[in-house]
C-alpha cells in the first residue's frame, strides 16, 4: 500500500513543482495547495498505512483492541494543514494584492524590487 | 445469503457504483464546458463523497465517519454558493467595466 | 415565539447528534442554541408556526412522496437511449399566489427538490417563480400542478 | 446574492452550523473533531451569513472585531497553559477537574478543553476576520 | 615583573587613544593652541620611553600581558627594536601634533583630525610593542583604517577619496594574508607570543617543514603591501592626496615602516632561509631603484619625498632580507635616520606649501631669506639625507656598504644597488634643499614668510638630531641602534660603531664607497632638468602601470560584479524557483543513486563489470482494493485536470478534485481528523479563493512555450521521482513505532481522551498547536493589514517621509478615496435591503 | 514493544514526577509572554497607544529571561523543560544549550532596539493593523526556534516567524513592498516546505521527533536514507538561511519595508536558519553532516565569493547591506564545514572550532547588520533617497551618523578591534587548525571584497559632497536632518546599539567564550541529550 | 442488530448508490447545465440521503439514527438553496439554456446584457 501512495506523492510533487514553475501567480497558488497535500500524504505514508482503523480508543476501553493507524502522523498532518491553509490564504491576499497594485500576470514583470535593467555601480571613487 | 454476507455484498457493489460516479463527474469537471457545468459537477462530488463515507461506516462500523459526512454536507454547500457568488459577481465587474463582450462560454 | 421554538429545536438537534438525552445535555444544547439563536436574532422576525405541525408533517410526507416518484422518473429519462428526444426543457413563469419571504422560499425549495422543477429565481416584484422543467409537454398543466400541491399546502402552513 | 430564497433561509442555516461547530468542538476529545474543525464550521457559517445578508450584519452580529476573539483564542489557550505555574507543573500540561451537576452528571473540566476552546475561536475569528474583509473590501469595488 | 611597569606600558599604547577620544573637545575649547596641548601626550610616552632606555638595552626587555579573549592575550613586549620605533613614533609624533595644529589652524574639521592622527599614533605604538601576535595584528589593522581617514581627510576631492580607497585595499589586503600567517605561525610555534616565537629554536624543523614557505609568504604579503614594496608601492604617492602631516607621519616615520617593523621583528623567526635571503632583497632591491628613480621624474616635492620614501623602504627590506650583522645595523641606523629627516623634509615642504601656496619645485625658488629657519631645516636634513660625515646616515650607509666584505657576489649586487639609490635620493634631498631656498626669487601664489613655531620647530629639531645623533654615534648605537639590532639579527652584537673622528677605525674602502655615491648624485643634481624630462619621455611611451592598473582592477571588479550579481539575482521567480527544485532533486537522488551511478560511470571507463543495480523497488500494487484504485484514479485525474486546465479558473475549479481525493485517502487508511480536517480546509480554501478571485484575471491560457514546458516538466518529474525514491527508501525499513504505542497506552488512563490524535494535539504535543494557531492568528492579521492598508487609514504618520521611489502614492490615494466612497454607498444600500 | 529497540515503556518514569522549578520557566517566557503579548495587542487594537508600551514591557521581560537562562547555562550546562506531562521523546522539551541561549538572548535584545527604531518612523495606521505584534509574535517564532527541543516544533516556530515577518514585510503597503514579498513570501514558503519533508521523512525512518532522541538513535538507520534526508535539510535551511545558490529572496525583499523591519529581518531572520542547520546537522546527524562535508564548503565558498560582489554592484542602499548579510551566512557555512575536520590537536587551536566561530559570527551578524540596517534607515531618511548615486554629504552633515556608519561599516568588514573581527579570527583559526585552507582562503576574501564595498558606501555617501549621478562634487542641498522624532527615537537606540558593539570588540572574552561553549555543546552533545534525560540510550 | 435490519440496510445501500449512479450518469448526458441541475440536485441528494437512512437501519441506535435524520435533513436543506443559486447566478451571468430549450419565459425580461 505504502509504495503505491509514495508514488502518488511523487506526482503530486511533480505536479505541484510543475505549476509552481508557470509565472502565473495564480497557477503558484494551486501549486502551493498541491505541495502541501504532497507533503501531507508524504508524512501520512512514511508513517505506515493501516486501513480502515482509526486511532480512537473504542468507549469503554483503556486502550486500542486492535492494530490502529498511527496518530502521531496525523497529528502532525493535521498542524501542517492548519499552518499550510494558513500561509496559503495569506499568499492568496497577497497575490491578490499584487495584481491589484503591479497587475502583474506574469512575474517576470514584477520587477518593483528588483529592476530589469538595475543601474550599474559608479565607476568613481 | 446471510445478512453479513448481503450487506459485505451490497457495500462492495456499492463502493464499485459510488466509485464509477465519482469518476464519471470527475470527468464532467475536467470537460467542463462552462464554469457552473464544473461546479455543478463539483457539488454532486461532495454529495457522492457524502455517500461514500457513509458506506464506509457501515463498511467498518465506526459511526464516527457519519458526522464527517454531515459535515461534508453542510460545507460543499458553501462551496457551492461561493461560487455561484464568484460566476455572478465576475459577470457584474464585466458588464460594469464594458470592456469585453460577455462571453462565459469562452471562458471554459 | 419563533426564537423560542427555534431554540428549542436546536436543542433537541443538539442532543440528537450529541447522542446523549440527559437533562444536563439538553441544557447545554438549549444554551448552545441560544447563542446561534442570538448571532442570528436581527434576521428572525416572523411570527409563529407553532400550530401546524400536523399541516406541515402532511406537506413533509407529500414532499417525501412527490421526491421518491419524480426521482424515478429523471433516472428513467436520464438512462433512456433516446435522451435528446424525450428532453423538452423549459423554463416557465409560475404565477405566486404565496406572499411571504417565508412561503416562497419554501415553495421554491420544494420545487427544486422535486425531481424535474428547478427554481432558478424570483422576479423582483415576487409575483412569480421562474421554474427550470425539464419536460414542459404543457406548460398550464406544470403551473396547476405546482399550484395545487406544494403551493396550497404551504400557505396552509403560514395562514 | 441578493435573493429572496437564499436570505430566508440563511439564518437558520447558519444557526444550525452554529451548534454543529460546537458540537464539534466539545466532542473532539473523544471522537473526531475539536477545535479546528469546529472553528472552520462556525467560520464558514459566518461567512455564509455575510455573503447572504452583508457584512455589516456579521459585525453586528458578532459584537467583538473577530480579531479580537481570535487574540482572544490565543489568550485563553495560553493561559491554559499558565495554568500550570499554579499547580508548578511544566507548562501546557493537562489539568482535570469533574463538576458533579445537581442531576448527577459528571462533567469534566480541564485545561485541554480551555486550550481547544482557544483554538476554536482562533480559527473562527481569523477566518471571519478573512471572509469579512474580502466581502467588504470587494463590494467597495 | 613589576606591575606598575605593566601599566603604564598598557598605559603608553592607550594613550593616544583616550586622547583621540578627547581632541575634539580639545580643540573646541583651545582652538589653535590645541596642537601644544594634545602633543604633550606623546611627548609624554617619549619622555617615559626615553627612561627606560637604558634598563631595557642593558637589563631585560619589559612585558605586560593582560587576558582578551579565547587564549589571546593583549600583551606587550618591549626590547630594543620596539624601543627605537617607540621613540620615533611618540616623538616625531610629538612634533606632528603641534605641526598638524598649525598646519590646519582653523580648519572646521581639526577636532577629527586630530582625533585620526591620535588615534593612529596609538595604533602604531600599540603594533611596535605587541607581544601577542594577535594584539598586533589588531593594531595593525588599526593603521589602514586610520590611515584611510586620514589620507581620505580632504574628502570633497574625488582624488582623495581615490587615494585612501587605494592604502584601504592594498594595505588590508595584505593584512588579510598576513593574518592567516601569523595564525600558522602561532601555531607551529605553540603560543601566540613573539617573545616565545623568538625563543623557540627550530620551529620550522621536522612536521612544520612544509608550512615555512606558506608562511613567510603571508607575512610578505603583509609586510610588502604596507611598506609599499614594488608592484604594491603605487599607493604610497598616491597617499600624498592627505594633508602634509599625514605625510610627514604616516609616510615617513611610521606605518609604511610597520610592514619592515614586522620583518625586523620576524627576521630571528622567519628568517636565515634561502627563501628569505633571496626574495626580500630582490623586492627591496627593486623597489629602492623603482623608487629612486621615479623620484627624480618628480616636480612636486611631495611626491618626490614620497618616491624617495619608497626607495628607502626597498632599502630597509633589501637589508633585512641580507640578515647579516652588518647589515642590521646598517638597517635600523639607516631607519632612525631616514625618519629624522624625511619627517623633517615633509614637514617643510609642507610649510612652503602653506606659505607659498605651490609645492612645485620649478616655481620656488630663493626663498631663504624669507624662510631662513625653514631654509637651516633643509639643508641640515638633505645633509643627513645624503649621508655625509657625521650624520647619523653616514654611520648607516657605512655598515651597508661593509656587506661588500662577505664576499657573496649577491651581496656585491645588493651594495651596488644601494649606492645608485643612495645616490639618486641624495639628489632629491639636495634639490629640495637647495632650489627652493636659493637661487633668484620667483613670484609663487602666496606672498612667502616664514611659518609660525608650530610649522618649524619640528623639522629644525629633527634635523638637529640627525646630525647629532652622529655626533655622538657611540652612544647612540649602544643605547639604540645595537640593542635594536641585536633584537633584529637574534644574536647579541659586540659594539663596534666608533666616531669617524676615531681614525683607528676609518675604514678607507668604505668611504670611497661614499664618495662614489655623493658623486654619482651630485653629478645627476646637476643634470636634473634634463634627467627629469628624460623620465618623463619614457612615462609618455610606457603609460601602464599599477596605478592604472588600480583603476583598471576596481572598475573591472564592478563591472565583473554587476555582471555576477545580475546574472544570479535577475528577478524572475521561477528561474529562482528553477534553481531550488533542481537542487530539491539533487538533494534526493544525489544521495540515494548518486553512488551507485559513479560506481556505474566509473566501472564503464574501467572497462569492468557494473558493481550497482539500481535499488529500484518493486511496488506492492496488489496491495490495495478497487474502490482504493478509484480513489487514487480520481486523484490523478484531478491533478491531471489541474495542469492541463486551459485556464486558470479551470485549473483552479479542478483543484477540488485532487483535494477531495486525498480526503478519502486519509479516510480510508484510519485517519478521519485528517479527512475531516481536509474537506473542511479544501473547501474553505475554495472559498476565499472565490471570494479574492472575482477582481482577477482567470482566463489567461499558461503562457510557457514548448521549450519552457519541456524544461519545467523535465524538473517536475526530476523531483518528483526523487521524492518518491527518498519515500521509499524510508519505506524499506521498519519504523520504530515507541511513541505511539506510548500514546495509545496513555490516551485515556493519562490524558482523559479517547481520540488520540486530538489528545496529542491538546496534550502531548499542545505546544505546536500553540504555535499553530499563533499562525493562524498572524495570517489574520497580516491580510487584514494586506487589504486593508491600502483602503483605510491616514496617509501618513506623524513627519515621517515614506521613501521616494515607490511611487504611485497619489494613484493609490485617489483610488482609496474612490473605494471608501463607494463603500460607504454600499453600506447604505445593504442596510436598506436588511431593513 | 519488544522490538523498540532499548526502551522498555513503563508509564511513570515517561512521564514527569514532582514539581517544576520555577528557574526552568526560563525556557518557556522567551515564547510565551510575546504570544500571549501579541494576543493582548490584538485584543487592544483599538487602543494604538498601549501598543508599543506593552510590547516594550514584554520584550524587556523576555531579555531578563533569556539573560537569566544563558547565565544558567554558562553555570551548569543545558537546561531542559519538557511541556506538559510527557518526558522526552513522547513530549515536547524545550532544550536550550549556549548556542540556544545566545542567539535568543541576542534577538530578543535587538527586537528591543528595533522597536525603538520603530517608533521613529511607524505610521498610525501600521500600529493600528498590527506591527507591534508581528513584531512581538516574530520575536516567538525565533525563540521558539531557538528554544525548542523538537524537530517538528521547530518547523511550527518556524513557521510562526515566517507568517509574522509577511506581516511586517507588507505592512506600509507600498507597491514595491508587494513585489517584494511575493519572492519573500513564495521562496520561504518552499523553504520550509522542504524543511517540512525532511522532518517527515526523518520520522518515518527514525521514528522520533525529540532532537536528543534523535542524536542517540541516527546511528541505528540507514545511513543513505539520512544522507537524502539531511541534503533536503541543508537545502531547506540553506534556503532559509539565504545560502548560495538559493539566496535569491533575500536582495529582492529586504529592502522594500520599512527601515526597522529590514534590520529586524537582517539581523535576525537567517540567523534562524543557519541556527537550525547547526542543530539539525552538525549535533543530530554528524555522519550525514561528514557525507555533505565538500556540499556544504562549496555553498561557503560560493555565498562568501558572490555575495560580496553583490554589495559592490548594488546602488541600492539597503539591498547592498543585503549583501553583506549574506556573505555573513557564508562565514557561518565554512564555520559547519570546518566543524567536522577533527583538530589537529594544537593547543592553540580553540575548543569552539568551526561552530564557536559561526556562533560569534552569527551575534556579530545579527548586532553589527540591524544596526547596519538602522543607520541605512536614518540616511535615508536624511538624503530622500534609497539609491547611493544619489546620496552623498552626510560626513560634513551628521557626524554622530558619520561615526555609526563608519564604525559598522568596518565591523561588517571584520576589521579589528570592531565586533566583526573576532569571529573571522576564530574562524580563520579553526580553518587553518582544520587545514580547510579554501574555506580560509574564502574568508579571507570575502573580508577583502566586503572591505571594499563598505569603504566605496562610505565613500560615496559620506566623503562625497555631491551627489554621484549628477557628477557634481557640490554639496548635495537636498539633505534634511534628522527631526526630533528621529533624533529621540531612531538615533538614540541605534547609538547604544553601536556602542554596545563597539564594547564587545574591545572586551569580546565572555562572548568569544559564550561561543566557544556553543561550538562544544553542539560539537560534542552528550550534556545536551543528558539534560533531556535520555543519556541512558547513547550507543 | 437484526438480520432485518442488515437486508433493509443492504438494500438501501443499493438503492442509494444506484441513485448516485444515475445521477452521475445525467450530470455527464444531460445536454446543458440547468438539464444537469434536475440530475445532481435530486438524485444526487436522494441517493446520499437513502445511504444515511442506511447507516440509520443498520446502526439502529437512537443516536446514530438521530444524526442520520439530521444529516439528510441538512442536505434536504441546503440541496435546494445551492442549486437555485448557482442557477440563478448561471443565467443572470448569460450562461443560456440548450436550443432545445422549447419555451423560456424568463427571457424577455432577463437582466443578462443581450
Ligand atoms: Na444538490
Ligand atoms: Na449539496
Amino acid at each position: 500500500m505504502e509504495h503505491a501512495l509514495a508514488a502518488l506523492c511523487g506526482v503530486f510533487f511533480t505536479v505541484s513543482i510543475y505549476m509552481l514553475l508557470s509565472r502565473s501567480l495564480i497557477r503558484m497558488l494551486l501549486g502551493i495547495t498541491i505541495l502541501g497535500n504532497g507533503v501531507n500524504l508524504m508524512i501520512f505514508t512514511v508513517g505506515r498505512l493501516t486501513r480502515e482503523v482509526p486511532p480512537i480508543v473504542p468507549d469503554g476501553l483503556v486502550q486500542p483492541a486492535t492494530d490502529i493507524a498511527n496518530p502521531l502522523p496525523q497529528a502532525l498532518i493535521l498542524t501542517a494543514i492548519v499552518i499550510g491553509f494558513a500561509l496559503f490564504s495569506f499568499l492568496l491576499v497577497l497575490t491578490y494584492r499584487a495584481y491589484e497594485e503591479l497587475d502583474a500576470d506574469n512575474t517576470d514583470t514584477m520587477r518593483l524590487a528588483e529592476p530589469e535593467n538595475p543601474p550599474s555601480p559608479p565607476l568613481s571613487y | 445469503m446471510s445478512p453479513e454476507q448481503f450487506l459485505d455484498f451490497a457495500i462492495a457493489v456499492a463502493l464499485g457504483l459510488l466509485s464509477l460516479a465519482m469518476l464519471l463527474v470527475t470527468w464532467r469537471i475536467m470537460r467542463g464546458p462552462s464554469l457552473p457545468d464544473r461546479i455543478l459537477a463539483l457539488d454532486m462530488l461532495v454529495n457522492i463523497g457524502i455517500g461514500y463515507i457513509v458506506i464506509v461506516a457501515i463498511k467498518t462500523g465506526f459511526m464516527l465517519y457519519l458526522d464527517i459526512a454531515i459535515s461534508l454536507g453542510l460545507i460543499g454547500f458553501l462551496a457551492t454558493i461561493a461560487f455561484a457568488r464568484f460566476v455572478l459577481q465576475r459577470w457584474r465587474i464585466r458588464t460594469t467595466n464594458h470592456s469585453q463582450p460577455n462571453n462565459p462560454e469562452g471562458e471554459g | 415565539m419563533i426564537f423560542f421554538i427555534m431554540t428549542a429545536t436546536l436543542a433537541l438537534i443538539w442532543t440528537a447528534i450529541s447522542g446523549s438525552f440527559s437533562l444536563a445535555n439538553l441544557l447545554l444544547g438549549a444554551i448552545i442554541g441560544l447563542i446561534a439563536m442570538w448571532v442570528i436574532r436581527e434576521r428572525v422576525s416572523h411570527p409563529g408556526l407553532s400550530k401546524r405541525l400536523l399541516k406541515i408533517v402532511s406537506l413533509a410526507l407529500l414532499f417525501l412522496y412527490e421526491l421518491l416518484i419524480s426521482s424515478i422518473r429523471v433516472a428513467i429519462l436520464v438512462l433512456s437511449p433516446r435522451l435528446d428526444k424525450r428532453l423538452q426543457p423549459g423554463i416557465i413563469a409560475f404565477p405566486l399566489t404565496a406572499k411571504s419571504d417565508e412561503e416562497i422560499t419554501l415553495l421554491a425549495n420544494l420545487i427544486t427538490l422535486t425531481p424535474g422543477t428547478l427554481s432558478v429565481d424570483v422576479s423582483e416584484d415576487r409575483k412569480f417563480i421562474y421554474v427550470h422543467a425539464i419536460a414542459v409537454p404543457d406548460r398550464e398543466a406544470l403551473i396547476a400542478d405546482i399550484a395545487n400541491g406544494f403551493e396550497r399546502k404551504i400557505i396552509e402552513v403560514f395562514e | 446574492m441578493n435573493t429572496v430564497i437564499f436570505r430566508t433561509i440563511a439564518p437558520y442555516l447558519v444557526a444550525l452550523m452554529m451548534v454543529f461547530s460546537v458540537f464539534v468542538l466539545l466532542r473532539g476529545h473523544n471522537e473526531p473533531g475539536g477545535g479546528f474543525i469546529g472553528g472552520l464550521i462556525a467560520a464558514s457559517a459566518l461567512a455564509m451569513y455575510g455573503i447572504a445578508s452583508g457584512v455589516s450584519a456579521v459585525r453586528k452580529a458578532i459584537v467583538f472585531h473577530p480579531l479580537s476573539v481570535a487574540g482572544f483564542g490565543v489568550l485563553l489557550a495560553s493561559l491554559a497553559g499558565f495554568a500550570s505555574l499554579f499547580a508548578e507543573v511544566p507548562f501546557l500540561m493537562g489539568l482535570w477537574a469533574t463538576i458533579t451537576l445537581p442531576d448527577g452528571t459528571e462533567v469534566a473540566i480541564s485545561t485541554p478543553l480551555f486550550f481547544d476552546i482557544g483554538v476554536y475561536l482562533v480559527v473562527l475569528g481569523v477566518l471571519a476576520t478573512v471572509a469579512l474583509a474580502l466581502e467588504e473590501d470587494d463590494r467597495s469595488l | 615583573m613589576a606591575s606598575d611597569q605593566d601599566f603604564s606600558l598598557l598605559l603608553t599604547a592607550l594613550a593616544p587613544f583616550l586622547a583621540a577620544f578627547v581632541a575634539p573637545l580639545v580643540v573646541r575649547f583651545v582652538g589653535r593652541y590645541a596642537g601644544w596641548v594634545l602633543g604633550i601626550v606623546p611627548a609624554a610616552i617619549f619622555i617615559y620611553l626615553a627612561g627606560l632606555t637604558g634598563f631595557v638595552s642593558d637589563v631585560r626587555p619589559l612585558a605586560a600581558a593582560y587576558p582578551w579573549a579565547d587564549g589571546f592575550e593583549f600583551s606587550f613586549y618591549l626590547d630594543g627594536l620596539s624601543l627605537v620605533f617607540g621613540l620615533l613614533i611618540s616623538g616625531i609624533g610629538t612634533f606632528i601634533v603641534i605641526y598638524s595644529g598649525g598646519y590646519l589652524a582653523g580648519h572646521p574639521h581639526l577636532g577629527r583630525f586630530m582625533s585620526f592622527i591620535l588615534m593612529f599614533m596609538g595604533s602604531m605604538m600599540g603594533l611596535v610593542m605587541s607581544d601577542s601576535v594577535i594584539t598586533l595584528f589588531v593594531f595593525w589593522e588599526l593603521t589602514s583604517i586610520t590611515s584611510f581617514l586620514l589620507i581620505g581627510f580632504d574628502h570633497a576631492r574625488q582624488a582623495s577619496r581615490r587615494a585612501a580607497m587605494q592604502a584601504l585595499v592594498i594595505t588590508g589586503g595584505g593584512g588579510l594574508a598576513l593574518l592567516a600567517g601569523l595564525i600558522l605561525l602561532g601555531y607551529t610555534a605553540g603560543s601566540w607570543n613573539v617573545s616565545d616565537m623568538l625563543n623557540a629554536p627550530g620551529l620550522f624543523e621536522g612536521d612544520a617543514a612544509g608550512l615555512y614557505l606558506p608562511i613567510l609568504l603571508l607575512v610578505l604579503a603583509g609586510a610588502f603591501t604596507k611598506s609599499a614594496q614594488v608592484p604594491f608601492h603605487f599607493w604610497l604617492p598616491n597617499a600624498m592626496e592627505a594633508p602634509t602631516p599625514v605625510s610627514a607621519y604616516l609616510h615617513s616615520a611610521t606605518m609604511v615602516k610597520a610592514g619592515v617593523y614586522l620583518l625586523a621583528r620576524l627576521h630571528p623567526v622567519l628568517g636565515d632561509t634561502v627563501e628569505w635571503n633571496t626574495i626580500l632583497p630582490v623586492f627591496g632591491g627593486v623597489t629602492l631603484l623603482t623608487g629612486s628613480i621615479l623620484a627624480l621624474r618628480q616636480t612636486d616635492m611631495k611626491q618626490m619625498l614620497a618616491y624617495t620614501t619608497m626607495g628607502s623602504l626597498g632599502m630597509l627590506v633589501m637589508l633585512i632580507g641580507v640578515g647579516t650583522e652588518a647589515a642590521m645595523l646598517g638597517a635600523i641606523l639607516f631607519l632612525i635616520a631616514h625618519s629624522f629627516y624625511k619627517g623633517g623634509l615633509f614637514m617643510i615642504v609642507g610649510t612652503l606649501d602653506h606659505e607659498t601656496g605651490t609645492r612645485d619645485i620649478t616655481r620656488l625658488s630663493g626663498l631663504f631669506s624669507k624662510m631662513p629657519v625653514s631654509g637651516v631645516s633643509a639643508i641640515l636634513a638633505a645633509v643627513a639625507m645624503a649621508g655625509f660625515l657625521f650624520t647619523v646616515g653616514f654611520y648607516g650607509k657605512e655598515e651597508i656598504y661593509k656587506i661588500i666584505t662577505s664576499g657573496n657576489p649577491m651581496d656585491v649586487l645588493v651594495v651596488l644597488v644601494a649606492i645608485v639609490g643612495n645616490a639618486l635620493m641624495l639628489v632629491v634631498g639636495v634639490a629640495i634643499a637647495v632650489k627652493p631656498f636659493f637661487g633668484p626669487a620667483i613670484e609663487t601664489p602666496l606672498s612667502p614668510h616664514e611659518g609660525p613655531p608650530s610649522l618649524i620647530v619640528g623639522s629644525l629639531i629633527l634635523g638637529i638630531l640627525g646630525i647629532g645623533g652622529g655626533l655622538m654615534v657611540v652612544e647612540f648605537g649602544d643605547y639604540f641602534a645595537i640593542p635594536a639590532a641585536q633584537a633584529m639579527l637574534g644574536e647579541t652584537i659586540e659594539g663596534h660603531l666608533h666616531s669617524l673622528l676615531d681614525f683607528a677605525y676609518l675604514n678607507w674602502a668604505l668611504l670611497t664607497l661614499s664618495a662614489i655615491t655623493w658623486g654619482l648624485g651630485l653629478f645627476v643634481f646637476f643634470f636634473l632638468d634634463q634627467t627629469r624630462a628624460l623620465l618623463r619621455r619614457v612615462a609618455e611611451v610606457w603609460r601602464w602601470g599599477p596605478d592604472q592598473g588600480f583603476d583598471q582592477a576596481m572598475f573591472g571588479l564592478l563591472r565583473g560584479s554587476a555582471r555576477v550579481t545580475h546574472f544570479l539575482h535577475h528577478g524572475r521567480l521561477e528561474l529562482y524557483l528553477i534553481l531550488i527544485f533542481v537542487l530539491l532533486a539533487a538533494a534526493t537522488i544525489g544521495p540515494l543513486y548518486g553512488p551507485p551511478i559513479l560506481a556505474d560511470l566509473a566501472a564503464f571507463f574501467t572497462g569492468t563489470e557494473s558493481q550497482a543495480l539500481y535499488p529500484l523497488m518493486w511496488f506492492g500494487l496488489s496491495e490495495l482494493t478497487f474502490y482504493e484504485w478509484a480513489i487514487i484514479l480520481i486523484a490523478l485525474l484531478g491533478l491531471l485536470a489541474v495542469v492541463i486546465g486551459r485556464t486558470r479558473l479551470v485549473a483552479i475549479v479542478s483543484l477540488g478534485i485532487q483535494g477531495f481525493a486525498v480526503a478519502l485517502i486519509f479516510m480510508l487508511f484510519g485517519a478521519p481528523d485528517l479527512s475531516f480536517t481536509q474537506f473542511m480546509v479544501e473547501t474553505l480554501s475554495v472559498v476565499i479563493l472565490a471570494l479574492v478571485m472575482t477582481r482577477l484575471h482567470l482566463d489567461q491560457r499558461d503562457s510557457r512555450v514548448l521549450e519552457e514546458v519541456v524544461r519545467d516538466g523535465g524538473i517536475a518529474v526530476l523531483a518528483g521521482l526523487g521524492m518518491t525514491m527518498a519515500i521509499l527508501s524510508v519505506l524499506s525499513h521498519p519504523l520504530d513505532l515507541r511513541l505511539s504505542e506510548f500514546f495509545e497506552q496513555t490516551s485515556v488512563a493519562v490524558a482523559h481522551g479517547h481520540n488520540i490524535v486530538n489528545v496529542i494535539l491538546v496534550d502531548y504535543r499542545a505546544l505546536d498547536t500553540l504555535g499553530e494557531i499563533s499562525v493562524v492568528m498572524t495570517a489574520g492579521i497580516a491580510i487584514l493589514a494586506l487589504i486593508r492598508i491600502r483602503t483605510g487609514g491616514p496617509k501618513l504618520g506623524i513627519g515621517v517621509p515614506k521613501k521616494a521611489g515607490t511611487g504611485g502614492s497619489s494613484r493609490k490615494s485617489a483610488s482609496a478615496r474612490k473605494s471608501a466612497s463607494t463603500r460607504s454607498k454600499s453600506r447604505a444600500k445593504s442596510g436598506k435591503a436588511t431593513a | 514493544m519488544a522490538e523498540t529497540a532499548g526502551y522498555n515503556i513503563d508509564l511513570p518514569p515517561a512521564m514527569i514526577e514532582g514539581a517544576t522549578a520555577i528557574a526552568d520557566w526560563t525556557l518557556v517566557w522567551p515564547v510565551a509572554l510575546p504570544l500571549f503579548g501579541a494576543a493582548v495587542l490584538l485584543m487592544a487594537r483599538k487602543h494604538p497607544h498601549v501598543q508599543a508600551p506593552l510590547a516594550l514591557a514584554v520584550i524587556a521581560a523576555v531579555i531578563a529571561s533569556c539573560v537569566t537562562l544563558m547565565l544558567r547555562i554558562a553555570d551548569t550546562g543545558p537546561v531542559a523543560m519538557t511541556m506538559g506531562n510527557w518526558l522526552p521523546p513522547f513530549g515536547i522539551s524545550f532544550t536550550a544549550d549556549m548556542l540556544s541561549a545566545l542567539f535568543a538572548v541576542t534577538s530578543s535584545v535587538l527586537a528591543l532596539v528595533v522597536l525603538l527604531f520603530a517608533q521613529s518612523e511607524i505610521e498610525p495606521r501600521e500600529v493600528r493593523y498590527g506591527f507591534h505584534q508581528f513584531l512581538l509574535l516574530l520575536l516567538a517564532g525565533i525563540n521558539g526556534s531557538f528554544l525548542t527541543g523538537d524537530l517538528f516544533n521547530l518547523y511550527v516556530w518556524f513557521e510562526v516567524m515566517l507568517i509574522a515577518s509577511f506581516g511586517l514585510l507588507v505592512i506600509g503597503g507600498r507597491r514595491i513592498q508587494l513585489d517584494g514579498a511575493v519572492k519573500y513570501g513564495f521562496l520561504n514558503f518552499i523553504g520550509t516546505t522542504i524543511f517540512l519533508m525532511a522532518v517527515g521523512l526523518l520520522y518515518g525512518t527514525l521514528g522520533t521527533l525529540n532532537m536528543a532522541d534523535i542524536a542517540v538513535n541516527a546511528s541505528r538507520a540507514d545511513p543513505t536514507t539520512l544522507t537524502a534526508i539531511a541534503a533536503l535539510f541543508l537545502l531547506g535551511f540553506g534556503i532559509k538561511a539565504a545560502a548560495f545558490p538559493v539566496n535569491a529572496w533575500l536582495p529582492a525583499s529586504y529592502h522594500t519595508p520599512d527601515p526597522a523591519v529590514s534590520a529586524l529581518f537582517a539581523g535576525l531572520l537567517t540567523k534562524v536558519g543557519v541556527y537550525a542547520l547547526i542543530r539539525v546537522l552538525v549535533a543530530l546527524l554528524p555522519a550525514m553532516r561528514i557525507e555533505l562535508d565538500m556540499v556544504i564548503a562549496i555553498l561557503a565558498i560560493g555565498t562568501l565569493l558572490l555575495a560580496p560582489l553583490g554589495a559592490l554592484a548594488e546602488t541600492n542602499l539597503r539591498r547592498a547591506l543585503g549583501f553583506i548579510v549574506i556573505g555573513g551566512i557564508g562565514a557561518m557555512f565554512a564555520g559547519i564545514a570546518m566543524s567536522v575536520t577533527t583538530s589537529s590537536g594544537n593547543a592553540l587551536a580553540g575548543e569552539g572550532g568551526g561552530i564557536g566561530g559561526a556562533a560569534v559570527y552569527a551575534v556579530h551578524s545579527m548586532m553589527t547588520m540591524t544596526a547596519f540596517y538602522l543607520t541605512a534607515g536614518l540616511v535615508e531618511r536624511m538624503t530622500g533617497t534609497t539609491d547611493t548615486r544619489y546620496m552623498g554629504g552626510l560626513y560634513g552633515a551628521n557626524a554622530p551618523v558619520s561615526i555609526l556608519f563608519i564604525v559598522l561599516a568596518f565591523s561588517a568588514s571584520g576589521l579589528p578591534p570592531f565586533l566583526g573581527f573576532w569571529p573571522k579570527l576564530t574562524l580563520v583559526r579553526a580553518g587553518l587548525d582544520a587545514a580547510e585552507y579554501w574555506l580560509v582562503a574564502a574568508l579571507l576574501v570575502n573580508a577583502f571584497l566586503t572591505t571594499i564595498a563598505c569603504a566605496r558606501l562610505w565613500s560615496h555617501i559620506f566623503w562625497r559632497n555631491g551627489r554621484e549621478a549628477d557628477q557634481t562634487e557640490q554639496p548635495n542641498d537636498r539633505l534634511k536632518p534628522l527631526s526630533a522624532r528621529a533624533l529621540r527615537w531612531g538615533l538614540a537606540p541605534t547609538i547604544v546599539l553601536v556602542l554596545a558593539i563597539v564594547g564587545l570588540g574591545l572586551w569580546p572574552s565572555a562572548l568569544i567564550e559564550y561561543g566557544r561553549l556553543a561550538g562544544v555543546g553542539i560539537t560534542a552533545p552528550d550534556a545536551y541529550i543528558e539534560a533531556v534525560g535520555l543519556a541512558g540510550g547513547a550507543q | 442488530m437484526t438480520a432485518l435490519m442488515s437486508y433493509i440496510a443492504g438494500v438501501l445501500v443499493l438503492i442509494g448508490a444506484v441513485f448516485t449512479l444515475i445521477a452521475a450518469i445525467g450530470i455527464l448526458r444531460l445536454p446543458d447545465l440547468y438539464t444537469r441541475m434536475h440530475a445532481a440536485s435530486k438524485a444526487g441528494t436522494l441517493g446520499a440521503g437513502l445511504l444515511m437512512v442506511s447507516l440509520a437501519f443498520y446502526a439502529f441506535d437512537a443516536s446514530v439514527v438521530l444524526r442520520a435524520m439530521a444529516g439528510v435533513l441538512f442536505l434536504l436543506l441546503t440541496a435546494p438553496v445551492s442549486a437555485h443559486l448557482l442557477a440563478r447566478a448561471a443565467y443572470t451571468a448569460g450562461y443560456k439554456p440548450a436550443e432545445i430549450t422549447s419555451i423560456n419565459e424568463l427571457d424577455p425580461k432577463a437582466k443578462s446584457n443581450d
